[in-house]
Parts: C-alpha cells; structure tokens; sequence
C-alpha cells in the first residue's frame, strides 16, 4: 500500500548497505536465551569468515551467560529468517549467502537458560 | 431588549456565536488553496457544522481557570524547591523516574504543541480548529509546567542535564521521539486519531494518573502537581479526541475503514511505548501504588472497552492487537526493566537490581509470570553484582523497524522465545517485534524506511562528535557515542549503588537529621 | 527525631541545563529561559510529513529570512505559559468589570441610537478579521522555526480569538443576536467590507511565516488598531459617551502591549542581515499599502474625515519600520 | 454497562463536589487514592451546580470543575446546570 501524502513521497531508505563503509548489517539472536533481551546487530564486511563470528565475535557478545561455555557447536543448529540454515563455518558470510539485514537464529539443544527459565 | 437576547442564550447557542460564527467560506481565494491538507487523506466531511464541541470555553474562561491553576502549580513549586522538597521523597531510586519522564515525556508535549498548532490552523471546521488551538496552548503549558518542576531536580541530580540534546540522539528514546514523528508527519485527521485517541486517551491515562498517583505516594508533591495539573487539561483533550473519532465516522461510511486502520495502528504504537512507563510502575516507584497490570485492566481494559463497545454502533471493532497486549501485561515491565538494566551504561539514569523484597512483590502481583520467567534473571544478575562482576550489555542490540524498541517482546505463546517478523520491501529486509508493528510498516513502507534507527545510525558513523575520528588507531566507538549523546559517563549512567546521586541524597538527608 | 528540609544548604552540582548554560553562562536562569530555548527538535528527524514532504517536520526553509540563530528572538515581555495566562486573566478581569458595569445599568440600551449603530456597523464585522488573525498566526507558530519566535505567535493567535469574542460579546450586549447576524451579512456582502475581506483571504494563503508575521501583525494591525481603537473610538466618544469605549478597553491594552513584542521581531529580523533588512522592508511596502487600500472604505463610513485619517497612521507607521530597521 | 468516570485532586473544595455527585448518582462508587478521588458509575454520571452550590454556600459555575479535575471517561455534554458523562452502551 502506498503513504497517502499531498505530493509525491519517496525518499531513499535511511539503512541501505551503502551507507555503511563497505560492511553489511548481521542480526544474531540465541534462541530460548532471553537473558540477552534482543538479539544483536553487527556491521561485518561480508567477505568476514562465518566461523569467526562465532569464534571471535560470540564470546565477547554473549559470554556472560553461565550457558555459553557449554554450548556444542557441533549439535547447534540455526535459522536463518525463520528457515533452516546450515551454515560453513569456513566460507564468508557472503559465501554462505548472507545478505544485508539478515537475520539469524541458533538454537542450543539441552541449554535452557538460567534455572530453565529460558533466560 | 438586547440584555434578554443576551440571557436567552443557553452555554451551546452562545459559545457557537464565540467560535463557529466567526468562520466563513472563502471567496477571493478558494477553500481548496486555504485548506489544502484536508483531502489526501480521503477521509470525507460533508458538513463541518456536525461537530459537536465536547467542552465550551471561551477565551475568558480559559484566562481565568487556567491561570488559577498555574498560580497554585507554581506555588507548590516553589515550595518544594525552597524547601529542598527534593529529600523528602522516598528514596533517590525513584528521581530516575523524573528523568525517563523529562527526556523521553516532556519533548512529546512540546511536539504535541506544535502539531495542534499545525492542525488547528488546517481544519476548515472552525468548531475543531477552536478545540485545537486549545489544545496546542495547554499542551506547550505542559511542556514548560514539566521543565519548570524538574528543573530544580536537574541543579542537584545527574541525567536532566541535556535532555532537549539527548531525545534527538539517545537510543531508546528514539521510542518516544518516532511515535510523535509519525503522527505529528501524519495528515492533520490520523494526527487527530494518534494523538487524540491513543496519545490522550490510552497513554497520558495511564501515565498521568497511576503513575502520578504513585510520585505522590513517594513524597514528590512537585511531580504531583504538574502530573495532576496537566492531568485536568487532558480531560478536554480526550473528550476532543474522541468527538474526532465520532464526527469522522457519522461523515461517512467510507470513513469507517480508515478511521479503523488508524485506530488500529495507534492502540499499537501506544501500547509499544508504554513498555517505559510500566517498568517505571513496577521496578521504579520505591513505594508501589499498583502494579502496571492492574493499572492496564483499570485504564485500558475497562475503560478501553467501554470505548470500542460504545463506537461499535458505527462498525468499530476493538483493534485485534489487543488480545495480544493482554497477554504483554503480564511480561513487559519485566521485560523493559531487564533491558535498561542490561544497557545501563548507555542510558542517562540509574538502574538496579529489585530488593528481595520488590522480588516478592512482583511475584506476587504476578503469579502467572514473574517466577517462572523474570526472577531467575535479576537474581543471577544481583549474585553477579554482589560479586563484582554487574551485567553490562556492550553489543547493540537489533531494533524493531517501527517501534524502534530493541528486539525484546516475546512471542504470545511462548514467553521464551523473542519475536521475529520481517518483510521485505524492495532492495532491503526489514525486521519487526510483532505482527502489529510490521503491518504498520507493510501499509506505509515508504514512511518507515526513512526511520533514523539509533543503532543503525551508530554503524553509519553518524553518532559521533564531529572532530572524532573513526579511523584512529585504538578507536573506542561507545564512549565516542556516550560523548555524542552529552551522557556525562560515570555520573549520568551506570547501577544507582554507588552512584553520585546515592551518595548526594544520604549525605544531604543526613543533614537534614533523616534517616 | 525533628526534620527540617528547610534549614538544609546545599551545593547544587549545576545552575540550569546544559543547552540554557551554553547560551546564558552556567547561572539560575529564568523560567522564560528554561521554558523556551532549544525545546523545538532540530536534529535527526524520523520522517518527512506527507502533508509538506518537501519539508522537515521543523524546517528554516520554509522562511526567505535567514538568521544564523533563530533563537535571536526575544519576546520583551518574557510570556511562557504561565505569565502569558497569568496576565491576560488579569486583563480579563479588568475587561469583565467593565462588561458588568454596562450590563447591570443597562448603560447600552440608554446609549444613543446613531452612535450605537455606527459602532455596530464597524466594529462587528472585526470579529472575522480577528478570527483571520487567529489563523494567521497559528499558522506562523505551526511551521515558523525556534521556540522563542514561534511561542508568541500562538499567544497573539489566542488573543486574537479572545478580541473575537469579546467584539461578539459586545455585540450581543448592546446590539443583541441580530446585530451579530447582520455584520455577517456585512462581512459577507456589503463592499465596504470586501477590501478587508479580499486581503484577510490573501493572507490566508501566504506561505512565509515572517512574511506573514509583517502582513497580520506589522503592517495591517499596524493601521487597523489605530483607526478603529483611536481614531475610531473617540468619535463614538464625542458622538456618544464612553461606553462603548469601556468595552474595548482590552483591545486597546491589548494593542500597546503586543506592538512592542512585534516591533522587537522586526528589529531582530531586521538587522540581521542587509538582505533581510531588504527582504522585510519589501514586505513592509507590500502589505502597507494593501492593508491602507482595503481599510479606505471602512475608514470612509467610520470617520467624519473618511480616509483621510488613514494617511497620518500610515505615517506613524512608516516610522515604525524605520526604527526597526525595515525602512524604505 | 460500562461504567464512566471522573478523578479529581483532594482538597476542600473537591469534598463538596464529591459529597454532592455522591448524592445526585446512588450507583456511583467513590474510590480514594493518593492525593485523588475517583468516582466510577454504571453507564451515566451528572454532577448538578446546584447541588455543589448548596453545600459550598456560594455560586458555582461547573467551569470551575476544570480546576480540580484529573481525569474522565465517557462522552461529555455540558450545559450551565449540568455536567453528564455517558456510555451509549
């Protein structure tokens, strides 16, 4: 549906991937793990390894839950706008197919959050 | 002779010849180039004449009560101020609750000024345009009766400081800040449903009277009286948002699903924003007066429905997110509180940890939720604390689109799993808290595309001051922002233990031989 | 244990906000100060409005006058809210001890006939002018820019409001409902009214909020106040006795007061810039010479000396313009 | 029926209206929070001058509810000797 507006009312939108100096946005979010209120945004470069992310970048961002450590990464699976998604730890996040703004989900089997709270 | 004519007139008759008779139909220049703004919308007025006037004061009156009521709100100002007012209230914690209100409130009713200003001027039914004008008076009266009341708050307590800099720019204000854009950019009938029916009717209900009830409880008879004081103006208020929603449906039939879609869209961004004030009712108010779900099933749900059920004579339905809100009652005090406490580091107030005995209380006013869900957290969180090691949040977080609120709801039927919804609209994906928000968004793309995200701004670079440099080696980007933000780090932020106003508040009240 | 708030001195951590200490030094400042500057938005706005897209929701452009800070704006009398309504209640109670004393001696109905018609026929018809005022300057508080000069436009647009309903309360006591009827007709019809009416509608459509702020409040308030709550006033003085001239006693006050506000607007505006100098002395022109031919034939039935009494306030009024730097 | 609703500030002259709104409406429910009264009704509630004015001892012009008023809910219609709050449901 268009917004009704007196004279014409298009305008460039404010977050397209040009506006960030060459890296795309990357939504995280760890399922079942509301203790971390949202999921994160990052700004990557898209040629950034998938298997980085979760080996440099997770730890500082959700290690403070007493879960994370014992998260197997093997066993993890992940959701990528709501659908399966079966990612390459060793190709880039271009590689893997990610675009800007997309939004990924992973889901920890046995991990129920503090006191299985869910938190 | 003229004296009986003059007595003949009942309050109605008389107040038509005050206002509507002063009005005319243009000739030298067309209705259309004086009114232009009136069409676009497609919302159809056959005769502005209909419009019934919900309060009938005229100038005179006006002058009169209202003065008198600034001449009590500034005497009890003044009062409070001279007598250091301020130590008097229950306890340092609940002064955050004033500085959420001067930042992220106080701005919207400077906005609500101007847009009642801008559609008292576009109206051509010279009935509303009155009603407007009002309105967009009062409203900058309660713009300035706020500043003014919070202003001796500011010379002794952190994170007032700069709060006509930091709505601009601070994350979570973005909340407040973009409701009142989209309205206010709105045409002047959705304006009038935003604000008169949601702004008025749903949110400065449940702002102005729980929650004032409560700073009164706590001993802040200023916050009282500018709560209350504004409280009186916004019964006009809502009763003109109201008549609006009337007058639009008995115009014409294909008012109805417009009016509808708006009403729609407006109990939902309302709702969005009052996440803030239902962690102010449960987690901020050291002295609880009720809790925010009982506030929400006294002035939504009863008071809501008694609306929608009255305008179902016109094809009204109650707006479907509602069932979804009844379900958020229950959780998003307890979900807000845990975002602000998590990001304490980039917001201008204080946040805590809730005693054991706030724990009890909470569990209490919700059984269905509190322990099974929240308690875990904010005790883990207050272990973690007591230890050293205090829960700061330093990865931004994804914001929804429309609401611009973190990511932070969680499904209805599942309260441990957050909400996702997106939608895809040309070049780009957007992201979404709930079906509601991304509805708004698939109705008018081109509006919220534009939206200046606050955590997307960041990552553009947009938030720093202009003589940092990105690039630089050793580079800090969030104390780069805090600065951008005029957050003073260390005083303005962080937990209330150990922070200077804690500090302040005990050894000024020691003076005073309290406590 | 006793507890005396009162007797506590302390020190306070800052004087006012940030944004009024940046301006005025780190200092108590008044509540005029803390009241208006910097409470409009400036920055990083969400979007555009679909009734202006061309425009921000607060936008300099919408004005030709440039100033670098539109904050240069100073209302003299210092109005916010609360001495805005505190001083108009008292003028309004001043006004409706007049309005009492006509009523209860019936000083209207013993008022003579001619005099009382001539007032009616003039001064009833200003009801819609100052209901044109109203939209005027709501107008120019809605889309002018910086709290300091928007605030008082919206201030004089409820004023305006007020003059309307003190002129229809006029209108009933001494002419009753029918009077009020008929200067509608008037207003509507009759030719002497349609020059005024043509320029009211011509403001109504003018897109520049300084310029409308010289159109309404310099330039045709500028001739209309004097020629109808002077000139005006004392020949139904001389033809009738002071009662009618009680009842416009707020106008008249009203009128005084608000002058030296709109004066202190075209001395900033003014002395801005040489452009802006030029732009508001070519709108001074302009709207002088408009407001002076719409208001010959009201001047005409109003006064013994027609509108030739127009020509010594066109004057006075020039020399306005000249002291506030927006001479020719 | 829904009910309508009316708050005031408590002071002195809020405790006559109240007393006289009590009065004019047998159904109305008074309820007192912190530094507020709130009057809750089924469907319909009229505050009547005169009733405020015979207690108060002195004119009352309903305008001056204005003064003490927090909040209502219901469609308003105001004349010189009534001030009525309704639900057409």
């Amino acid at each position: 549906m268009a917004t009704k507006a007196i004279a014409d009312y298009r305008f460039p939108p404010a977050d397209s991937q040009d506006k960030f100096h060459g890296a795309q946005l990357l939504y995280v979010g760890w399922d079942h793990h509301t203790m971390f209120c949202a999921p994160f945004c990052w700004p990557f470069p898209p040629e950034m390894r998938f298997g980085d992310l979760v080996e440099d970048v997770f730890p500082g961002a959700f290690g403070y839950h007493p879960e994370f450590a014992r998260i197997d990464w093997a066993t993890t699976t992940w959701l990528k706008s709501g659908a399966p998604f079966v990612p390459d730890f060793d190709k880039s996040l271009a590689g893997n197919g990610l675009r800007h703004k997309d939004v990924l989900r992973f889901v920890t089997p046995g991990l129920h959050g503090l006191s299985g709270s869910g938190a | 002779m003229s004296m009986t004519d003059h007595q003949r007139l009942g309050l109605k008759e008389r107040y038509a010849l005050m206002t509507r008779d002063l009005a005319w139909d243009t000739t030298y220049q067309p209705m259309d180039k004086v009114f232009p703004m009136v069409h676009y919308e497609g919302i159809k007025i056959h005769d502005w004449d209909q419009w019934s006037d919900p309060f009938r004061m005229t100038m005179e009156a006006y002058w009169k009560y209202q003065a008198e009521k600034e001449r009590k709100l500034y005497a009890i100002i003044d009062a409070f101020a001279q007598n250091n007012g301020h130590l008097g209230v229950t306890d340092a914690r609940y002064i955050n609750t004033l500085k959420l209100f001067l930042t992220g409130i106080s701005p919207l009713e400077y906005m609500a000024h101007r847009g009642f200003t801008h559609v008292g001027r576009q109206l051509p039914g010279a009935g509303p345009r009155v009603a407007c004008l009002m309105q967009a008076l009062d409203e900058i009266r309660h713009a300035q009766t706020q500043v003014h009341s919070m202003s001796n708050y500011n010379k002794y307590y952190n994170g007032f400081h700069d709060f006509a800099h930091m709505i601009e720019r601070v994350w979570y204000l973005s909340v407040p800040r973009s409701f009142f854009d989209d309205a206010y950019t709105a045409g002047p009938f959705e304006f009038m449903i935003a604000i008169g029916f949601s702004f008025e009717y749903v949110l400065t209900n449940l702002l102005f009277v729980p929650f004032i009830s409560g700073a009164a409880y706590n001993g802040d008879m200023g916050a009282m009286t500018f709560g209350f004081s504004a409280q009186s103006d916004e019964a006009r208020h809502m009763t003109l948002g109201l008549e609006s929603i009337k007058f639009m449906l008995e115009q014409d039939p294909d008012n109805l699903p417009i009016v509808q879609r708006w009403i729609d869209k407006w109990t939902w961004r309302g709702t969005r924003v009052l996440a803030i004030v239902a962690m102010m009712m449960d987690y901020m108010l050291p002295k609880k007066v009720m809790s925010w779900k009982e506030a929400w099933e006294i002035y939504f749900e009863q008071n809501g429905s008694a609306l929608f059920n009255d305008l179902a004579r016109y094809g009204i339905t109650p707006p479907k997110c509602i069932e979804w809100a009844a379900v958020d009652k229950e959780h998003i005090s307890h979900q807000a509180w845990a975002t602000l406490y998590q990001y304490g580091a980039a917001a201008p107030f204080h946040t805590w940890s809730p005693t054991p005995e706030e724990l009890d209380w909470l569990s209490e006013k919700y059984p269905n939720t509190f322990d099974k869900y929240y308690r875990p957290r904010y005790e883990y969180w207050a272990e973690q604390h007591k230890a050293g090691n205090r829960f700061y949040n330093t990865t931004l977080p994804m914001l929804c689109q429309v609401c611009q609120i973190p990511m932070l709801f969680t499904e209805p039927t599942d309260p441990t799993q957050i909400c996702y919804r997106e939608s895809d609209y040309k070049e780009d994906k957007y992201h979404f808290c709930s079906d509601f928000c991304k509805e708004i968004f698939d109705n008018e793309p081109e509006k919220y595309v534009q939206a200046w995200l606050p955590v997307h701004q960041i990552y553009q670079g947009n938030c720093f001051n202009p003589d940092v440099d990105p690039t630089a080696p050793g580079f800090e980007p969030l104390p780069a922002v805090l600065d951008y933000y005029h957050l003073a780090a260390g005083r303005d932020n962080l937990d209330f233990e150990g922070s200077e106003d804690q500090k302040n508040f005990a050894a000024w009240r020691n003076l005073a031989g309290r406590d | 244990m006793s507890i005396d708030l009162r007797t506590v001195a302390i020190t306070p951590l800052r004087n006012t906000f940030d944004h009024i200490a940046s301006r005025f030094g780190d200092k108590p400042a008044s509540r005029y100060q803390e009241g208006s500057y910097r409470l409009q938005a400036e920055n990083n706005f969400h979007y555009r409005p679909t009734w202006a897209p061309h425009y921000e929701i607060f936008d300099k452009h919408r004005s030709a006058l440039v100033m670098d800070d539109w904050y240069s704006f100073k209302d003299p009398r210092q109005f916010y809210y609360g001495t805005y309504t505190l001083n108009r209640a008292r003028m309004q109670e001043t006004a409706e001890g007049a309005f009492s004393f006509v009523e209860q001696r019936g000083l209207a109905d013993t008022f003579d006939p001619e005099a009382k018609a001539l007032a009616l026929e003039i001064l009833l018809p200003l009801r819609h002018v100052a209901w044109g005022s109203n939209t005027n300057n709501a107008f120019i508080s809605a889309y002018g820019y910086g709290t300091t000069f928007t605030q008082p436009c919206l201030y004089q647009a409820m004023d305006q409001l007020g003059i309307a309903q003190y002129l229809t309360r006029l209108g009933l006591l001494v002419g009753g409902v029918g009077s009020v009827a008929v200067a509608r007709v008037a207003w509507m019809d009759d030719p002497k009214w349609q020059g005024v009416r043509r320029l009211v509608e011509d403001m109504f459509v003018v897109e520049d909020p300084f310029e409308l702020f010289v159109a309404q409040n310099f330039a045709f308030d500028g001739l209309l106040y004097p020629l109808v709550y002077r000139n005006f006033d004392a020949a139904i003085i001389a033809k009738g006795g002071p009662t009618i001239s009680m009842l416009l006693r707020f106008q008249e006050d009203w009128f005084t007061e608000t002058s030296k506000w709109v004066d202190a607007f075209m001395t900033t505006a003014s002395t801005e810039s040489s452009q802006n100098s030029k732009l508001v002395a070519g709108w001074v022109t302009d709207w002088v010479a408009r407001s002076a031919d719409a208001l010959e034939a009201v001047a005409d039935a109003a006064l013994d000396q027609g509108a030739a009494a127009l020509a010594p306030i066109r004057d006075a009024l020039s020399e306005r313009a000249a002291k506030c730097g927006a001479g020719q | 029926m829904s009910n309508v609703f009316i708050a005031f500030q408590r002071n002195e002259e809020t405790r006559d209206i109240v007393d006289a709104i009590v009065e004019d409406n047998p159904a109305a429910h008074v309820d007192l929070q912190p530094a507020m009264v709130k009057i809750d009704a089924p469907g319909h509630l009229v505050i009547k001058r005169q009733s405020i004015e015979d207690r108060m001892g002195r004119t009352f012009d309903l305008q001056e509810l204005q003064v003490h008023l927090i909040t209502l809910s219901g469609h308003l219609d105001e004349n010189d000797d009534e001030f009525s709050l309704s639900w057409a449901n």
